[in-house]
């Protein structure tokens, strides 16, 4: 029953930050909806009991990229960006994309109401204890099983840095 | 709905009502003890200035940190104009909910700990710390006043920067327990009976320094003090909300120094806590505790008015009984279960404020660094100073576990390790020293990056 | 950085050309504190304008006080009796000692260390003391008279100042165990607001920070003046003239002061404090220019007589305002955090610049 | 000037209708004279004869210093007295600058201790600049003086010693003295719409910026 409350409830907060922070006219309101919403999903992981998925997501998304968002937002000067109008023209083609994705989603919805099961399907998740440690089964996931495309990203990512710091450089 | 939700709120007290006690009473004992602790530095501040620090209100002073928190309260709470009410309002909310929601995941004593066996506790305390930068960040662009977005930013920079250097201090010891979960990792150290200060010294100091600079404090603590920054992000805040960022950086100066103290200095253990023959070190606490009533007694009389001396022999009285509670399990034996979670706390607290105290201790002493040595110490000093020393530290353990060390074995592998990451610390400052004559330091640095 | 500044030691007003956080030229604005003293000797007689001699560098009245009796005596052709002398250089001495306390307290402060002002102020106490007990000012003190010395030395007064000069040593080695060896503070002061010796003598700095860029040269071996030729002492001297050098220059300062001042107890020669001087002094007319070794350099009177009871012009060469002229040269190519450093390095006093 | 102890001063007889002071200058210092006895108010001058009037203390300096000067500038120096043993040399206005160079390269004279003026509202040439040299080699100090008129400019000597800077700026300030060629000639310690030169002896110590007060501080007057 808990679980039930608890997920309904992040999961409004989810939603209502995201609608409230694409709506927002101040940039920095959005940025603060953007993290309830992160931190949200995070709240949702932490239900399901998958609480090492829970910290990385809040290190990760909110304690590292969205600071950076958050700084950019500083540097820029802000007012430059008010001015400019929110909404681009293709606002026709935005509402075409909105609807098509409802539709899908709503089929989804639909055929999964046809399968065994009852309607709506809500993890209930499994108590804690009887769970398995999921750090460790991360970890073992990671290093064991994926241990090549584990590395492969790394690169991908070192690569990356490199290359801003290169083109930083340049500028400087 | 409505009875769904009922009913969902009653299976959530019969579950948790220990931890949302603790909770309550952690969040409420909390601006106390913050006061005193700022009591405490005030006072220390002044004997090492050779002077006598706050002695008005009450006996030496000791009232002085409820008649700041009145002083607080009352005083008029000021908003600049034009500023954004809301993130105005928000900001030292989150800065105080990101510290104390990390104090939760803490173990005081063996019994005590509010988010019982979470398994990613070290993580789970750094990663919310790490929310307390979106208060301060906030916080300058509220006041929307040049300089404290400057210091707001430049604060923000550095909490970045040494969050690195503090978390990969924090994987090299994470290496001995092999376990995220704080209980665990204080029973690895009792099981190891050597505390992982000994095993990695390298981290801990990384991890003090950086501690140091994420707290904003000592010589780090440029933002506030920087001339014409005047007092960084918290400039505009005034009355109650400025008592809540101070609130904020005390209780991540505690959460801090509790992650130090249970990652390196064994947690709630005794020192030497496995070594039977060294067990009437379990008499230390009492004794403290009766050395401060005596002292409290015998400065009573000398108090100038009744009612102080009234207060010192209630402060007096109060530290005996502490003394008495720290006696009894050790000499009662039917009070042994009580013994690990009594001293366990006492050890705890005592070590929690052993390292506040070395914060204070370096405030008072050294100058303040500017900002871009600040940055550069950060960057090019501590962050490739912890790596290396993970990786050393993973090298010894694979050698420990070749010739199978245990415990204080292990010395044997890990001091070479530490001893080669001091010869890196060295190549590194000197490169640093040629860099700076080549550049003779007139190239504009970048200052974020350091 | 306006007027009330917490660093700008008085009201001075600086004005930065920045580049990002670098200083590309800065414009010092002054004159908030000026009371046109020279305006007011022209109106005064001699013995009535000393204690506005005091009021400039307030920091350091006891050797403006001598500076300016010193100049009035060569002007009336007189000599202090020796036993003045004498007491006039011991007390000359411990005002140094307490200007650099306090330029020492301020500017640890300034860079970020809380502790060492109240260890200065400690001693700074002490010798305001003495002066307390010699002639019942502290700060202000108008401790001379034109012709030699209003009080005689208290009964305790070479006790008191052997007292002091004992337990200076120690409360010195104090200071430098917590900056000298400190890497932030030599982080913080090495290489930072450097002075060629040739700028130097360029800009007419004078005192320590002449001294500290290279030139060996202090007013009280060139040209000595009241007691400073019988006692033997050093005149440090830095190498690059940056902050940290300074900061050297001055502590070494303050021990050859203690030095002169112990020199000075053993003998002080008996006789008379106060030469033959009439109640109204006319000097003959003429003009003098004598100058003194102020703690913050070459402070110089030039006073031009016409015969009158009062002095037809006083001009008063401050060695603050002379040495500010060297700041613009130092601040260039700094951050802003440095320029508070630069700014206590060259010790100055907004008294003293205004007039 | 090293002052060495005082040795007798020839008394040198007085020309000009004034009664010498009484007694000689001092011989030793036990035995100056109880009060000095200078004349009450020395009459001003006519015109013409030297600014001061001749007093026991000053005597023309005829070291060979001021030969080597005479015999490179000559009629550029205009006097050259010694009062109470400090050279002042008063030289022409116009060559002050390439006097100062000379003085700084070759005399080396190599720091500019002091720069300042003096007003004579009775001379026609009513302002003395004073420029106080100091030689690190030769420990020596140098007064240079040159004799300006109200309206007339005065060579600036920032070009050869940096630190007149200020200094000029404040006798600007103070005296009204315009010199010519020096960077940002603006006042330095009195507010920039300040009326009047303060240190002028007309310039009465009561009197301030009547309009200055008025709008600033919106009172009447001061006193």
């Amino acid at each position: 029953m808990l679980d039930k409350v608890l997920f309904y409830f992040f999961a409004a907060i989810a939603v209502a930050s995201a609608a409230l922070m694409v709506t927002r006219r101040n940039v920095v309101h959005s940025a603060i909806f953007l993290i309830t919403a992160l931190l949200a999903t995070a709240g949702i992981f932490l239900q399901l009991r998958a609480e090492f998925l829970f910290i990385v997501q809040i290190i990760l998304y909110v304690g590292g990229i969205m600071v950076l968002f958050v700084f950019v937002i500083m540097l820029v000067n802000l007012d430059v960006a008010l001015q400019q109008i929110q909404f681009a023209r293709q606002k026709w083609v935005a509402l075409l994309v909105a609807l098509a994705l409802a539709a899908q989603v709503g089929f989804m919805f639909w055929t999964s109401g046809k399968m065994a099961g009852q309607g709506l399907p809500v993890l209930t998740a499994v108590a804690a204890n009887r769970l398995p440690a999921n750090s460790e089964t991360v970890a073992h996931s990671l290093f064991e099983s994926y241990l090549l495309p584990f590395e492969i990203a790394s690169v991908l990512l070192l690569v990356a840095m490199i290359g801003a710091v290169v083109m930083a450089k340049k500028r400087t | 709905m409505m009875n769904a939700i009922l009913q969902a709120t009653l299976e959530f007290l019969k579950l948790y009502w220990v931890p949302l006690l603790c909770g309550v009473a952690i969040v409420a004992i909390l601006p106390l003890i913050v006061g005193y602790i700022v009591l405490v530095e005030r006072k220390l501040m002044a004997d090492m200035q050779a002077r006598l620090g706050p002695m008005r209100v009450g006996p030496h002073g000791l009232l002085q940190p409820i008649a700041d928190a009145l002083k607080l309260l009352i005083k008029e709470d000021i908003i600049p104009d034009n500023a954004d009410r809301l993130v105005f309002w928000l900001a030292p909310v989150l800065s105080v909910g990101a510290a104390l929601l990390a104090l939760a995941g803490l173990a005081i004593g063996p019994a005590f700990q509010i988010a019982q066996d979470i398994n990613i506790g070290i993580l789970f305390v750094v990663g919310i710390s790490a929310l307390g930068i979106f208060g301060i960040v906030l916080g300058g662009w509220a006041s929307n006043s040049h300089y404290s977005l400057m210091g707001a930013l430049r604060s923000s920079a550095q909490l970045v920067s040494y969050e690195t250097a503090a978390g990969m201090a924090l994987v090299s010891a994470l290496l001995f327990t092999g376990t995220l979960n704080i209980k665990s990792i204080v029973e690895a150290q009792n099981k190891e009976g050597i505390w992982f200060v000994m095993l990695a010294p390298v981290a801990f100091f990384t991890y003090l320094v950086a501690s140091i600079a994420e707290t904003n404090r000592a010589p780090f603590d440029l933002p506030e003090a920087e001339s014409e920054l005047v007092a960084g992000y918290m400039t505009e805040f005034s009355g109650f909300r400025w008592s809540l960022y101070f609130l904020a950086e005390y209780t991540n100066m505690i959460v801090v120094a509790s992650v130090a103290t249970t990652l390196f200095l064994g947690g709630w253990l005794r020192p030497f806590a496995s070594v039977p023959w060294l067990n009437f070190l379990d008499f230390v606490p009492t004794l403290l505790m009766a050395g401060v009533g005596a002292y409290c007694i015998v400065r009573a009389p000398k108090q100038p008015t009744r009612v102080q001396q009234l207060f010192m022999l209630a402060v007096a009285g109060l530290c005996f009984v502490l003394g008495l509670v720290l006696l009894v399990p050790v000499l009662v034996l039917v009070a042994k279960p009580f013994y690990a979670g009594i001293h366990g706390g006492f050890w705890f607290i005592f070590k929690v404020s052993l390292y506040i105290y070395f914060f204070m201790w370096l405030r008072f002493t050294i100058p303040r660094y500017r900002f871009d040595q600040l940055m550069r110490l950060g960057w090019h000093f501590l962050i490739p100073l912890s790596i290396i020393n993970v990786l050393l530290v993973g090298v010894a353990l694979i050698a420990g576990a070749y010739f199978n060390l245990k415990g204080w074995g292990l010395l044997l592998v890990t001091t070479p390790a530490a001893v080669i990451a001091l010869v890196v610390a060295l190549l590194i400052l000197n490169a640093e020293k040629e860099r700076n004559a080549r550049q003779n330091q007139t190239a504009a640095s970048d200052f974020y990056a350091g | 950085m306006g007027p009330q500044h917490p660093s700008t030691h008085g009201v001075l007003r600086v004005k930065l050309k920045l580049d990002g956080e670098r200083v590309t030229g800065s414009e010092c604005i002054i004159g908030y504190l000026h009371r046109g003293v020279e305006k007011i000797a022209e109106n005064r007689t001699y013995q009535q304008f000393a204690p506005y001699v005091d009021r400039m560098d307030y920091v350091a009245a006891v050797s403006s006080g001598l500076g300016y009796c010193e100049a009035v005596e060569k002007l009336l052709l007189v000599e202090a009796p020796p036993r003045a002398r004498v007491i006039r250089t011991i007390l000359t001495e411990l005002q140094r000692i307490a200007s650099h306390l306090l330029w020492l307290g301020t500017h640890a402060l300034d860079i970020g260390a809380l502790t060492p002002l109240f260890y200065c102020f400690r001693e700074r106490e002490e010798i305001l003391k003495i002066f307390e007990k010699y002639c019942g000012a502290r700060l202000t003190t108008h401790a001379f008279r034109i012709g030699g010395l209003q009080y005689e030395a208290y009964d305790t007064f070479e006790r008191d100042v052997e007292r002091f000069c004992k337990d200076f040593e120690s409360r010195i080695l104090e200071y430098e165990t917590l900056l000298t060896q400190n890497r932030i503070w030599i982080g913080r002061t090495k290489g930072v607001g450097i002075l060629t010796a040739a700028d130097a003598i360029a800009f007419g700095v004078t005192g320590p920070v002449l001294r500290a860029s290279g030139v060996k040269w202090d007013i009280r071996k060139a040209a000595p003046y009241a007691a400073y030729d019988q006692y033997k002492f050093e005149i440090p001297v830095g190498t690059i003239g940056d902050t940290y050098d300074r900061y050297l220059v001055r502590m070494e300062e303050m021990r050859q002061s203690r030095l002169i001042c112990l020199q000075a107890i053993e003998n002080i020669p008996a006789g008379p404090i106060m030469a033959k001087v009439g109640k109204v002094l006319k000097p003959p007319p003429g003009e003098v220019y004598h100058a003194i070794e102020a703690p913050k350099g070459e402070i110089g009177y030039y006073i031009v007589s016409d015969g009158t009871v009062m002095p037809y012009r006083v001009h008063i060469r401050p060695p603050s305002f002379i040495n500010l002229q060297a700041f613009d040269r130092m601040v260039r190519g700094h951050l802003v955090a440095d320029v508070v450093a630069i700014i206590g390095t060259i010790d100055i006093v907004l008294g003293e610049v205004d007039r | 000037m090293a002052d060495e102890p005082k040795e007798p001063k020839p008394p040198q007889v007085p020309t000009g209708d004034k009664p010498a002071s009484s007694t000689p200058g001092v011989s030793t210092p036990a035995a100056k004279p109880a009060d000095a006895s200078a004349p009450a108010t020395p009459p001003k001058p006519a015109a013409p004869a030297p600014p001061k009037p001749p007093v026991v203390l000053q005597t023309p300096l005829a070291n060979e210093f001021v030969t080597r000067f005479r015999a490179k500038f000559g009629a550029a120096l205009l006097e050259a007295i010694e009062d109470r043993k400090q050279a002042i040399l008063t030289v022409e206005r116009a060559r002050l600058v390439e006097i100062s160079l000379h003085l700084r390269d070759e005399e080396r004279f190599d720091m500019l201790a002091d720069l300042t003026a003096v007003d004579w509202p009775k001379r026609e040439k009513r302002f003395d600049v004073v420029l106080d040299l100091y030689s690190f080699p030769k420990n020596e100090r140098l007064r240079l003086k040159v004799h300006a008129a109200d309206a007339e400019e005065v060579p600036s000597v920032v070009s050869v010693w940096p630190t007149a800077n200020w200094q000029e700026r404040e006798v600007f300030d103070m005296f009204g003295i315009v010199f010519s060629g020096h960077p940002d000639l603006k006042r330095i310690l009195l507010p920039d719409e300040w009326q009047g030169y303060p240190l002028r002896k007309d310039y009465d110590i009561l009197q301030q910026d009547t309009a200055w007060v008025r709008e600033n501080l919106g009172i009447e007057s001061g006193q």
